[in-house]
């Protein structure tokens, strides 16, 4: 994926293309709640990507042979939409959503009281709709605010991002022409009270101490991304604005 | 089994209503609930739309590639119409490849858009035999709460009223925007107990045994029509389907395209 | 579909290429109880269409949870064989073929008594084993024939026939050189005694008076084609003469 | 369960019958039920045949349409069988992908016409390494009353021996039918309690441990075989069958052929 | 797939290309549980064939519908490693592996005491690793000692081998040479002590005495090898050897 | 439901092992298990090894065909990287496509080779544009004792330190071997109850909530890293894991490669 790329200057003065600093995020923007059928729902904006996420749950798990006696079984569906990215994506899920599915699901486990619920499903569905880099930790986002939507009880909430290098500088929050011309990548999940990491995935090439930077880097916009969650949600609640 | 039950009652909560002249949500029986058409929301495609009806949403991108003709059609551009039920709109969706009803969708929009020559596919020929632009008309139902058939449609020929041609990205030249020769648009009503009723919600739509779908366009006429359900229908009341059709029709294509 | 076809003329003073008017069917051949596994079955011919429909039930419903505890579940599979059209068709359902079965079968639930049997299935089978224009509604017709020959309790037989428009005039069930060169094309499903219409789809551009008149048409090509099926049917039963 | 209870009495039924020297429908043990071939019955088919045998009933289609030949073949045409058990044609078939007995039974009908070099392949080359014609060979079950194969083994061959080119349809000159070198015949025997029986039927198929397919050709060679079926042989019944193999079909091919 | 070949001598001399006699198998090496997780298995190589067989079982059946109710169920899986043959193979299944899964399953299932385990399943799965010709033969002779060494009682073992026609000569085993450039091809099976054949098919073209003839030596070579299977079992269980 | 119990005891066994300092095998907590490495295994792959981990088998094999590249890269080979689960190999496998843990094992091991730019993919174009080798890097899992990751990550690497390009098969020429610039270890540990253990055997993988794979480069730089598991992980643990990464990546490299 990182072979072969025309080398473009992706650093001036300082600053990214798109005129951010190493350490800044891309705009974000959060709807909770958008959703009618859903049991709970989240938009989520970052930057260009466009992102939503339902729930539904927690409810009979079919197949039946599949249930967990002890606790819910959270399924976790990320999917694009066929026009959300340059070149159309054929419907159906790819070997990438697959993995990207697994991960996802696996970030969000730590927080989610399972063992309230055994034998049912809670189902988290996630859809690219617009994709600009990054959609995996916007999709986590929005999923963990759509669950405490739809009322699952969880620890905490759980916030992601990216970070990578690109020109030699480890920066925050990937836009996909820096994910595609840049030299590594590396989506984080955390929950922000606890500084507990629950997704990591590292793809290109770092040295350990670029990594460790990087993470760090990842946690501290992780607290950022936290509270904006928690504001999107208060204000959902508080005043029971219809989104 | 529960489920089936809770149906059941509402479905007879419906038609009781009905019964009585009144919908659950108070609107007349030729009443469309309140349309919402927001163009150029994605801007990796080449057009699209997000269009609510009440609380149904429905997302159409339009994505043009080059891309191989027909054999029987050398000099034509190729449309692909495709509709993905993904299970976070709707509790009845499930994970899977397309089922009957979303293969069904799919096609009767496609059909509205062929049968009313909406698109000048000649126009969309690059080089004779070899290469074409293909028209990928991708529905993502984002919320389902009934008529998802008119609200596609809508979608798809709103986003194509508005496609700009890329060219440069495939270092072609010419024309940049797409010209249209119709606008072709979807009614749908049901039957319920002998009453018709446009633009079911999602429990109007299980209350009623059949489903007319109407597709007319700017001259009155008609470009496609699809019945669905496993009712019957009059002749009369067909009658009275095609005429809502063709004038509601009419104003939403005044309205929103 | 209709467009980019070259320009044929398919009406000559006053009559079709194959020398019908306008209103006139194509030859029509039945045969009732032709396959000995099926609990009911039909071949049908409709000018060069031939096909064969099966009934099996009502039977066991796999998958269970799939059973409706008030009525029998109808499926309908409408097949095409490979060798049946000019170019192979590649064995398996399609986008057209799964619709079509939809369709097909909601034209046929409202005779069928589903009621007396419920939790169960009734399989209904149709198979095109030539084609030429019209075949869903010959398959509706032999697997109505059918239903009946597997004595499933039916209100009443279904009838079906297309009406389209081709060199600007409305006819009568178009073959396949005037469903390729025609303007339009609409198939129905009816019950004859009560008028009651079960299919219809439209596909091409018609005026609105233009469906009326090929509405009507098609309801009177219904009735014929109902007188057929029930002399089959008489025939069959009546007699008891092995086809 | 309650269909296996029958399953077991049918079983017996069929075996105590044989032990008793008899075969249900009356026939002796080396007998064919009635076999009735009807040729060119599919008009858009490049050769067809509908071959009964009793009650069972299996339509072969044959097309031709140009494709690429194998690379390691470039001068040679394609042969594709194909068999669908569509569930019209016995409680038994379900719809889906094709399940291990369908498999088999194009696999062993396509076995035996290459194995006999039937078809003169090198004929069917039109640019050599470019454009070959693929001979398609469908069976399509109607009726499923057993010996499937040896119905859909001689609708193939004589399908095949009728062919009519499609040479016009796809702008070629050429041959206008396909050259025939052989004429192989399948014929099918099973194993009940030490008794060999020829062309069972559907009750005699399941009461059977073994079943052996020969298929043979015109001077009396072998070109395709195979056991099925969860029992073993002994090498004299093996012989048995396969000196009935040949000598049923030299008469199927006299007659039908 | 025998029509088209290049013409190459294969015997010279009375002898084969790789300096076999007719009648004569190629090196043969068994192992016995060879893998920890299996209930039994055997790596089995024949020539440059090298298969490992494993069985599980008897176990749960899934789904349960498709259980026997008098007698266990045996699946049997034939699969061939992508880096096994010269051209890549596309991972899953394909028409040729259904066919030689199910004629090796018919070739097992006359030994196995299936009556023992009613309900239950028995999965007996083949892994092609490398081929040469003569893979199903080699993966019965794996299956049936991995059953053996999984303590499925069986009435005996199954031995398998093919033979074919080469330059005009009836020979044993043929390599993957002698297979795509000799006239016929043979495959048996056979219960050793009984001399019961369970597996046989037969491609290309034969007179009925060299078929007779090929028989006859597929069944002498049978015995060779179940002496060979029989020696690896008993080496195991003895000596308690692990390889 | 009585697996379900017999594995919860299990985890009990291995967690309890631990928290008093031990593992079931006697190993310590940095230790890896035997690793065996066997090179060119199999005659019809360019490059194969097969490894064990103690009793976890995993066969590689790494076939070159020519093929079309990338459009957007026409000037480089191309890496296709595959894993199947075999039932064989354990009975937690099912027959089937590849499920979500296979996917994942496939595209780490991937994600290392590339990430490392292990592979020149400049040198394995044949024609720009037109035709590069294709690598097919095929994981076969023959035992699964746990840590499958490992296994296959050092099958892959191993097998292509020592390709061959079957340049005459196709009638090419060109290198005959394919130089490499990098190689790549995966090295796993797992956290349990606070602890880290390298090399999880079978048991240990299903007690611990969180894994971590850390791909390592001969420089000691990382070149893929991969959380799994449905745990969370400190920062001061994930610290020690990528130590141990690189630490254990480096005597596997010296030691193997």
């Amino acid at each position: 994926m990182k072979e072969g790329k025309e080398e473009i200057e992706l650093i001036k003065e300082g600053k990214r293309l798109d005129g951010r600093g190493f350490d800044e995020l891309r705009p974000i923007k959060i709807e909770v709640g958008v959703l009618k059928r859903a049991d709970g729902s989240c938009y989520f904006e970052l930057g260009d990507n466009k992102v939503i996420a339902a729930v539904y749950g927690p409810r009979e798990m079919h197949p039946r042979h599949a249930q967990d006696a002890k606790m819910a079984v959270v399924k976790f569906r990320y999917n694009m939409a066929p026009f959300s990215v340059d070149d159309r994506k054929r419907p159906g899920p790819d070997r990438r959503s697959v993995e990207i599915s697994k991960v996802s699901r696996e970030a969000l486990d730590p927080v989610i009281m399972r063992e309230y619920y055994p034998k049912t499903a809670i189902d988290v569905y996630v859809e690219i709709l617009q994709s600009d880099a990054g959609t995996r930790t916007v999709g986590i986002n929005a999923a963990s605010v759509a669950l405490a939507d739809a009322g699952i009880p969880m620890k905490d909430l759980v916030s992601s991002v990216a970070v990578g290098k690109i020109d030699g500088e480890i920066v925050l929050d990937l836009n996909a022409m820096e994910d595609n011309h840049g030299e590594a990548d590396m989506p984080v999940a955390m929950v922000a009270r606890t500084n507990t990491i629950t997704l990591l995935q590292m793809d290109g090439r770092l040295e350990k101490e670029e990594f460790e930077r990087g993470l760090k880097l990842a946690m501290g916009a992780c607290h950022q991304i936290y509270e904006l969650q928690r504001a999107a949600l208060i204000d959902r609640y508080s005043e029971s604005v219809d989104v | 089994m529960g489920l089936e039950i809770v149906n059941d009652i509402r479905k007879d909560y419906v038609r009781d209503l009905i019964e009585s002249g009144k919908r659950a949500d108070g609107r007349g029986f030729r009443e469309y609930r309140e349309i919402n058409v927001e163009r150029d929301v994605i801007k990796r495609a080449e057009g699209s739309a997000r269009v609510r009806i009440g609380n149904t949403d429905v997302l159409v991108g339009v994505k043009l590639e080059p891309g191989a003709p027909f054999p029987d059609a050398p000099g034509e551009g190729v449309i692909i119409t495709n509709a993905e039920f993904v299970p976070l709109a709707s509790p009845e969706f499930e994970s899977g490849p397309p089922d009957e009803n979303s293969v069904q969708l799919a096609r009767v929009v496609d059909r509205g858009i062929r049968g009313s020559e909406a698109i000048d596919l000649a126009k969309l020929c690059i080089e004779e035999g070899e290469k074409v632009w293909m028209v990928f008309i991708d529905i993502h139902i984002l919320d389902n709460d009934g008529n998802l058939v008119d609200a596609a449609a809508l979608g798809a020929i709103a986003s194509l009223l508005n496609i700009r041609i890329p060219n440069e990205r495939y270092g072609l030249t010419g024309e940049d925007t797409l010209p249209m020769r119709d606008r072709p648009v979807a009614v749908t009503t049901v039957e319920i107990d002998g009453n018709i009723l446009v633009d079911p919600d999602f429990n109007e739509e299980n209350a009623a045994a059949s489903r007319l779908t109407v597709i007319s366009n700017a001259d009155g006429t008609l470009s496609g029509m699809q019945k669905s359900g496993s009712g019957g229908l009059k002749e009369e009341e067909i009658a009275e389907m095609v005429e809502i059709g063709i004038e509601k029709g009419g104003e939403i294509r005044e309205k929103f395209l």
